[in-house]
């Protein structure tokens, strides 16, 4: 029995991954329509930050702190990244609105830069960050069924991150502005609405996600220059599945790929599940082009 | 038996909305029908029921009597002689005139037929002449894109002149279009309508008066009033939603 | 206080706009006139700053305007009101309305004194600006603009495709926003809706300003003639 | 007919000059090079199927590695069959198969290579069908295909015994009975190469040339446009896709035996997208700029990582943005610009408006 | 705005002819060095290093080419081979084995190097493995794999199954259990290496309850820990490679398992590899190598002081990096042996030749030109580093293919 419940907590605290390494994504690609390849170049990123904020923490500080130091890493993984995501958008990034198949290549050419950077800056084998030790261990239900904390700090970095961008879009002054511009640009401009600036703004709010992305998956996987490929191409399946712009529909797609991953691999194996999963997400796409949630958008249709 | 297009109790929604309200009519041939209304009346949709576009929930759309319009999938209509027009000019813009033109002449729209047959002499002198029609037969090499609007929009409107239709559906053809090129496109749906059937949905009430034989007011997705131009100016319903708009009485 | 000097407007590398001067001064309403494609709307873009204006001036309160992007020309005090409204469909009214208040930064408070205007609004905060009928639409639009107290209000066609009672409402509101000192532009090709409210009155054609003067003084059959559509 | 339309156009000239220094090439290079430049062909004849259905028709596929593959691993199944001489290929006795599966038996037969355009063809086909049917396009085309090279890899991987998982196909020993390693047939692949790239070119060429090519440029320009004359542009799609993808397979074959190995890292995301920037650097919508985008960014990339191992993935990346961003017609769009300027007098005014005024 | 954009125009122009300019700079370039590339001058013998310096396996391969290059430096401090100076040419592979084979071809045919340091994945070596032996070329191997080659073009200074694998689960069953686990990657080395564990567990009596294999790259572990949790085994033993590994133990360390209920074995993780792991991850577990950094001998004590100061004190060595080492000794001596760098002269030399590596003592055993090498099994300590827990007494004959293991019939055909 216990391996069954397992399963189910394992499927949701995959799904919980996707999410949060999507949920950057939802908003570029999502609302600014930019197809970034270099989303999961903003992970690692975010997973370097991490390292860099633990490296202080042990060489700086006195040991007793250390504990505490991924509670700074978070937000500066965010900052460093959407700092990067800053820079990017006014380099480049503002070349290539509208043009959607463009962007896709051209941020593939950010993304072999921004990973041969990393090899350049910090080495090409991966590096080690020390999870915190209240994060260690695992919450014990019963013998068999022990839920690792880590796992669960992680879903409640997605709520928590939800929320905000939830607060973000819908209920602040900012969000507005993002949806206003995204809906109708020239009219938001001549609302007042500084065009330019929200579209930086944005496009380093959804790389700064990313960050944080990467700043949690330091808890369970490698730290590498590499570290975001593995994850790009799931991401933009959560996207599509989930439905282009819509917030539910990634939580959706993200909850759809990760329990499918889980269970599939759990009666098959890890290939097959891999292979499965995606062939269905296919045939899915087949029934419904739009995704789960559709939002009617014109700029991705034609 | 002259109707060539006969409206059955056409409703269509979206979420709920009625763009298009249990509408009937019967469209003779011959005709240069307009369709007028506010914006939102639900004449586009119309067109693009007619067409196939959209798949009405209820009501049917009969063809030269037989042939229910809905049954066929979008392109399989311009074979049994339906053709349309967009607000938007689309031709191709990277493509020359006559290439344009090309590709609307040949009946046969098979792939074997695109790869190995060339159009032929008659084709060809057809296009030229229907280029001359229309003035663009100087123009015919080229790139759609360096037209003008105007020129842009002949340019669409001899693509379905080529083809040989029994109607042809044209959605706001004179947007855009500065006085001149207007009565220029007036005279050409004129000689148009010598072969065949013309819809046309337009604002430009003047363009309306002097080009339409008869008119249909739509409003809120329904048919207000149908009748010959004199009739319509004179139904104070329409005035009311259209024509006259109301403003005598503000303030 | 809208000074427009020798205005040309381009889309893409066609020219649209050749040499426009047009005046609008304070507490007035000045209305542009001219039939279908000849320019008008352009020109209110152009004004905005959203078409290529290469050359020319366009001086709101003595401060010249034509090299500033959107955003800072509204942030000036102009209120634009789009032809087809330009509502944000997937928002609420109110937010729609709050964003109005982009102009002064997103700070401040809708007045009470917007709702009294268009008490319809109250109604439908929480609706969907997509889901109002064009009417409703066209009086949230005007509202929007209308939250910042903007300088000058631009209203391009306010009466196109809305029903005739609401159009009395966006009159008398007209009306209501001169009695207050705003100073406002229309543009129209209903000729019979500006008779009643405008002052000042210009008649576009082809690109270019073919008439002026006083809306008292205007000949009305020979205007008629010139917008005929 | 054809020829004379052949001669007159700037691209086919220049093609005629890149075929013709290729076929001097081994008069200059050694056997090295022309085996290097053997396999820039390849991808050349690659690029010219990607840029018939991305640059003429608009459809950007990012899962070309696969039929790439499918092509490359049929050839390659054919060889190491010829190499194992009626015994089990190596790796599949590693993987403890006692028979040759039946998907390899009919590769012992020279007519299974037809099975080098047959299965990127099938595949191509079933695939078009499903999603253009479904008017699935733009963007989520896109990701769908890479979705589908991602399946590939994963599946050519784990079914080791029957496809050599990673390690892929390789230690060829002949060809036709040729040994692979002779300088002779090096030559004898090289020429087939060109020859193979001839053959492409000129079928896409025709393509191009003929009505239908125009219908593809129309379906890109406006599909809906193309649906209301008449036509139905799931069918030109489909077609357009299973060409490409049998162009695909067959640069697979040609790459194969010149670089004596095929592995599931060939037709992977990485590659995929690769393919297509070369067809964005030598300008899309050309053929010739396929053409030339394969020879010379795989030319940059072999000669760059030659000279700065450790730091040649920063030139490709910024290459790739730059020519992305700044010049969309890529090479050939950037000659023909200049050479417009050079060779034609047109004053401004003769540019005619592009842009409808607004409609009021 | 339309002025503005000519005027964009030429910038972008003129941005383009200068990456045209830059692009034929570079093709000229080539040419330019295929030219002087005429052969070994009098003065320098050129060897190739064949590497992933970008992609995926960069980051196990970067510092086998460090300890390579440091091996050359050091015989170039010496006075060279013969007295002549080596000359290295490094080349990229790129973590694609296609790159491996052009550019194995490019050092063979164009730089007509003496001999080549690389590779690492069995991908990899496969794919060069026919240009070696059509080019009559020289590769010195340095990673453990898994058997069953044995080129007369290639030197193996890693680990043969039968001096890894196969002591490893001896021991695993006499001292641990009897339950296996096995877990690898979808490839190769951990396919065959599980073949080979399976036939032994059968001759000696241990029993399979799992295997699972996972996508590289793969990086969720919970549904395979899971099973192994559901399953109970004594022993996993793990073949993943590179950063699954990292996974894999941070989340099995997460998941409540320790090493008293379950202990696991791996084979390709060492020193190197348990740095990016986290060495508080993996304490306790075991690993089974030929060398580790904490190897006592004379030879590793001077090694691993220069390795730190050539490459910085925060850097590890481990047993591909001793490998990759040894293979430039091995070849140099080699070719002081036999007064030539031609490979038949070479391969005779090396025949039997000995060397004091980090390790002990090495010896190339003529027959398959594999190394003599001791097997250690160790535990990974808190603190990063490998103790070890048994040896066998002396260095091991390599076999790849298993001929004198009686269990081993059929395995290799």
């Amino acid at each position: 029995m216990d391996i069954y419940i397992l399963q189910i907590f394992n499927g949701i605290s995959v799904s919980s991954i996707f999410m949060l390494a999507a949920l950057g994504l939802a908003i570029t690609f999502g609302l600014m329509k930019i197809i970034n390849m270099a989303h999961g170049e903003f992970i690692m990123i975010g997973a370097y930050a991490a390292y860099i904020v633990q490296n202080f923490f042990t060489q700086y500080l006195p040991a007793s702190f250390f504990n505490w130091y991924f509670f700074i890493a978070i937000p500066i993984a965010f900052l460093l990244a959407a700092s990067i995501g800053w820079v990017l958008e006014r380099i480049i990034i503002c070349h290539l609105y509208g043009r959607a198949l463009d962007s896709m290549l051209a941020t593939w050419g950010v993304s072999i830069v921004l990973q041969q950077l990393a090899r350049s800056i910090f080495g090409a084998p991966n590096v080690d960050v020390k999870s915190p030790n209240w994060l260690n261990g695992a919450l014990l239900l019963s013998p068999g069924l022990q839920l690792p904390y880590k796992r669960l700090f992680i879903m409640g970095m997605v709520i928590i991150c939800m929320l905000i961008i939830y607060y973000l879009m819908y209920c602040s002054n900012y969000g507005r502005k993002i949806r206003a511009v995204m809906q109708n640009r020239d009219m938001a401009a001549s609302l007042g609405i500084n065009t330019r600036k929200i579209d930086s703004y944005t496009f380093a709010f959804g790389s700064g996600l990313a960050g944080i992305a990467g700043c949690a998956l330091t808890l369970l996987g490698s730290i590498g220059p590499t570290l975001g490929t593995g994850y790009i191409v799931n991401t933009f399946m959560v996207v599509v599945l989930g439905g282009v712009g819509s917030l539910w529909g990634t939580i959706a797609g993200g909850l759809l790929i990760g329990t499918g991953n889980t269970t599939l691999e759990f009666l098959t194996n890890t290939t097959s599940g891999k292979v499965l999963v995606f062939t269905l997400v296919i045939l899915f796409l087949q029934w419904r082009p739009q995704g789960l949630f559709t939002v009617h958008s014109r700029s991705l249709d034609e | 038996m002259n109707t060539i297009l006969e409206i059955k109790d056409l409703i269509i929604s979206f979420d709920g909305f009625y763009a298009v309200n249990n509408v009937n009519t019967k469209i003779n041939k011959g005709e240069i029908r307009f369709f007028i209304g506010p914006n939102g009346a639900g004449k586009t949709t119309l067109l693009d029921a007619i067409c196939g576009r959209i798949k009405p929930q209820h009501g049917s759309i009969i063809f030269n009597n037989n042939k229910n319009v809905l049954h066929y999938a979008e392109h399989e209509l311009v074979n049994i002689g339906i053709g349309r027009k967009f607000q938007v000019p689309s031709v191709f813009t990277s493509l020359s005139v006559y290439e344009n033109m090309e590709i609307s002449v040949v009946k046969n729209r098979g792939i074997f037929s695109a790869i190995f047959n060339n159009i032929t002499k008659s084709q060809r002198e057809k296009i030229n002449t229907i280029l001359e029609l229309v003035d663009l037969f100087d123009y015919r090499y080229r790139k759609a894109s360096e037209l003008s609007h105007g020129q842009k929009q002949w340019l669409e409107i001899a693509m379905l002149l080529v083809q040989d239709l029994q109607l042809i559906l044209l959605d706001e053809p004179v947007a855009g279009m500065g006085r001149k090129e207007t009565t220029k496109t007036g005279e050409l749906l004129q000689k148009i309508a010598a072969h065949c059937t013309v819809i046309v949905v337009e604002h430009d009430m003047q363009f309306v008066r002097e080009y339409a034989s008869m008119v249909t007011v739509l409003h809120e997705g329904a048919v207000l009033d149908e009748g010959s131009v004199n009739h319509i100016q004179n139904n104070p319903k329409v005035i009311d939603v259209y024509l006259g708009r109301g403003g005598e009485n503000c303030a | 206080m809208l000074k427009i000097k020798n205005l040309q407007a381009y889309y893409g590398e066609s020219i649209i706009l050749k040499n426009i001067d047009l005046n609008v001064q304070e507490g007035r309403i000045v209305c542009l006139l001219g039939r279908n494609g000849v320019g008008k709307s352009t020109f209110l873009k152009s004004i905005m700053g959203m078409v290529c204006t290469p050359h020319g001036s366009i001086c709101l309160e003595n401060k010249e305007l034509i090299n500033e992007p959107t955003y800072t020309r509204a942030r000036s005090g102009i209120g634009y009101v789009p032809q087809g409204r330009d509502i944000f469909p997937q928002m609420t009214v109110a937010e729609n309305l709050r964003l109005g208040l982009e102009i002064n930064n997103g700070i401040g408070k809708i007045s009470p004194k917007i709702y009294e205007l268009f008490p319809v609004l109250k109604e439908m905060l929480t609706r969907k600006g997509g889901n109002l009928s064009g009417g409703q639409q066209q009086q949230l639009a005007i509202a929007r603009a209308l939250v910042s107290h903007p300088k000058l209000l631009i209203l391009d066609e306010p009466t196109e495709g809305i029903q005739p009672s609401i159009i009395q409402d966006i009159g008398k509101v007209i009306l209501l926003l001169k009695k207050e000192g705003y100073t406002i532009l229309i543009v129209e090709q209903y000729l019979e809706f500006i008779l009643n409210i405008a002052d000042d009155y210009y008649v576009m054609d082809k690109g270019e300003i073919i008439a002026q003067g006083l809306v008292s003084k205007m000949d009305k059959e020979e205007i008629q003639h010139k917008i005929a559509i | 007919m054809f020829v004379k339309k052949f001669i007159k156009a700037p691209a086919n000239w220049t093609f005629l000059i890149i075929i013709l220094s290729l076929l001097a090439a081994p008069l200059f290079l050694s056997v090295f090079r022309i085996n290097l430049l053997g396999k820039f062909i390849s991808y050349a004849i690659l690029a010219i199927g990607i840029d018939l259905i991305w640059g003429y028709t608009g459809i950007l596929s990012l899962g070309h590695g696969v039929f790439f593959g499918l092509g490359a691993y049929a050839m390659g199944m054919y060889l190491k069959l010829e190499a194992a001489h009626g015994k089990l290929p190596d790796f599949m006795s590693w993987s403890g198969l006692e028979h040759l599966p039946a998907i390899w038996a009919p590769f012992s037969n020279p007519l299974s290579l037809l099975f080098i355009i047959i299965i990127p063809a099938l595949l191509a086909a079933v695939i078009g069908y499903l999603t253009f049917k479904n008017r699935i396009r733009g963007v989520y085309f896109s990701i769908l295909s890479q979705a589908l090279s991602l399946i590939f890899v994963v599946l050519f991987i784990g079914q080791q015994a029957y496809t050599g998982g990673t390690n892929g196909l390789t230690s060829f020993q002949t060809i036709f009975g040729l040994s692979l390693a002779a300088d002779n047939t090096k030559y004898i692949l090289y020429y087939a190469s060109i020859l193979f790239l001839i053959l492409v070119y000129t079928y896409c060429r025709f393509i191009v040339n003929h009505r239908i090519g125009k219908i593809l440029i129309a379906i890109r320009d406006g599909e809906n446009r193309v649906r209301f004359s008449g036509y139905n542009p799931t069918i030109y799609k489909i077609f357009v896709y299973i060409s490409s993808a049998a162009i695909a397979g067959i640069a697979g074959a040609i790459f194969v035996p010149q670089v004596g190995i095929i592995s599931p890292a060939e037709m992977g995301i990485v590659p995929s997208i690769e393919m297509v920037i070369w067809v964005a650097i030598g300008g899309r919508g050309t053929l010739i700029g396929a053409v030339i985008g394969a020879i010379l960014v795989n030319g940059l990339k072999s000669g760059i990582s030659e000279s700065f191992p450790e730091i040649w993935s920063y030139f490709l990346g910024l290459t790739f943005i730059v020519v992305v961003i700044f010049m969309p017609e890529g090479l050939v769009g950037l000659v023909k610009k200049y050479a417009s300027h050079l060779f034609t007098w047109h004053n401004k005014k003769e540019k005619i408006i592009q842009k409808a005024p607004s409609i009021n | 705005m339309q002025i503005r954009f000519l005027r964009k125009m030429k910038k972008k122009t003129a941005l383009a002819m200068a990456a045209l300019f830059v692009s034929s700079a570079f093709l000229s370039g080539c040419a330019g060095t295929q030219a002087s590339n005429s052969n070994n001058d009098k003065n320098t013998i050129k060897v190739g290093v064949l590497h992933s310096l970008s992609g995926t396996m960069a980051i196990s391969e970067v510092s086998v080419k460090d300890a390579e290059m440091m091996a050359i430096d050091e015989i170039n401090a010496k006075g060279g081979v013969l007295g002549k100076k080596i000359e290295v040419v490094t080349e990229d592979g790129a973590s694609d084995p296609a790159v491996f084979a052009e550019k194995a071809k490019k050092l063979l045919q164009q730089d007509k190097v003496a001999t080549v340091f690389g590779c690492w994945t069995s991908a990899s070596r496969k794919a060069v493995l026919p240009v070696f032996e059509n080019n009559h070329g020289l590769l010195w191997y340095p990673v453990q794999y898994e058997g069953m080659e044995s080129s007369p073009n290639i030197f193996y200074t890693g680990a043969a199954p039968n001096q890894q694998i196969v002591p490893a689960v001896d021991w695993l069953l006499k001292n641990k259990g009897k339950k296996f686990f096995l877990i690898g990657s979808d490839y190769v080395f951990p396919r065959t290496a599980n073949k080979i564990i399976k036939a032994e567990l059968k001759a000696k009596g241990g029993t399979l309850v799992g295997e699972e294999y996972t996508p590289m790259g793969h990086t969720d572990y919970s549904t395979i820990i899971n099973k192994i949790k559901n399953e109970k085994p004594d022993v996993v033993f793990n073949t993943l490679n590179g950063d699954s590994n990292v996974a894999f133990f941070k989340q099995l360390k997460d998941a409540g398992i320790n090493t008293k209920d379950l202990i696991t074995c791996s084979v390709s993780i060492a020193e190197e590899e348990v740095r990016g792991i986290g060495a508080g991850n993996m304490a306790g577990q075991l690993v089974s190598w030929n060398y580790y950094q904490t190897t006592d001998t004379p030879e590793n004590k001077t090694f691993v002081k220069n390795y730190k100061a050539k490459y910085g004190q925060d850097r590890v060595t481990d047993d591909p990096i001793e490998a990759a080492y040894d293979a430039v000794y091995l070849w140099a001596a080699a070719v002081e042996k036999a007064g030539s760098t031609d490979v038949d002269k070479v391969k005779a030399a090396a025949k039997g030749l000995e060397f004091n590596a980090p390790e002990g003592k090495v010896k190339i055993e003529g027959e398959n030109q594999h190394l003599w090498k001791t097997v250690r099994i160790g535990e990974v300590q808190a603190d990063g580093s490998i103790k070890e827990v048994w040896s066998t007494p002396g260095p091991v004959r390599p076999d790849p293919y298993l001929k004198t293991y009686d269990w081993a019939k059929g395995l290799a055909n």
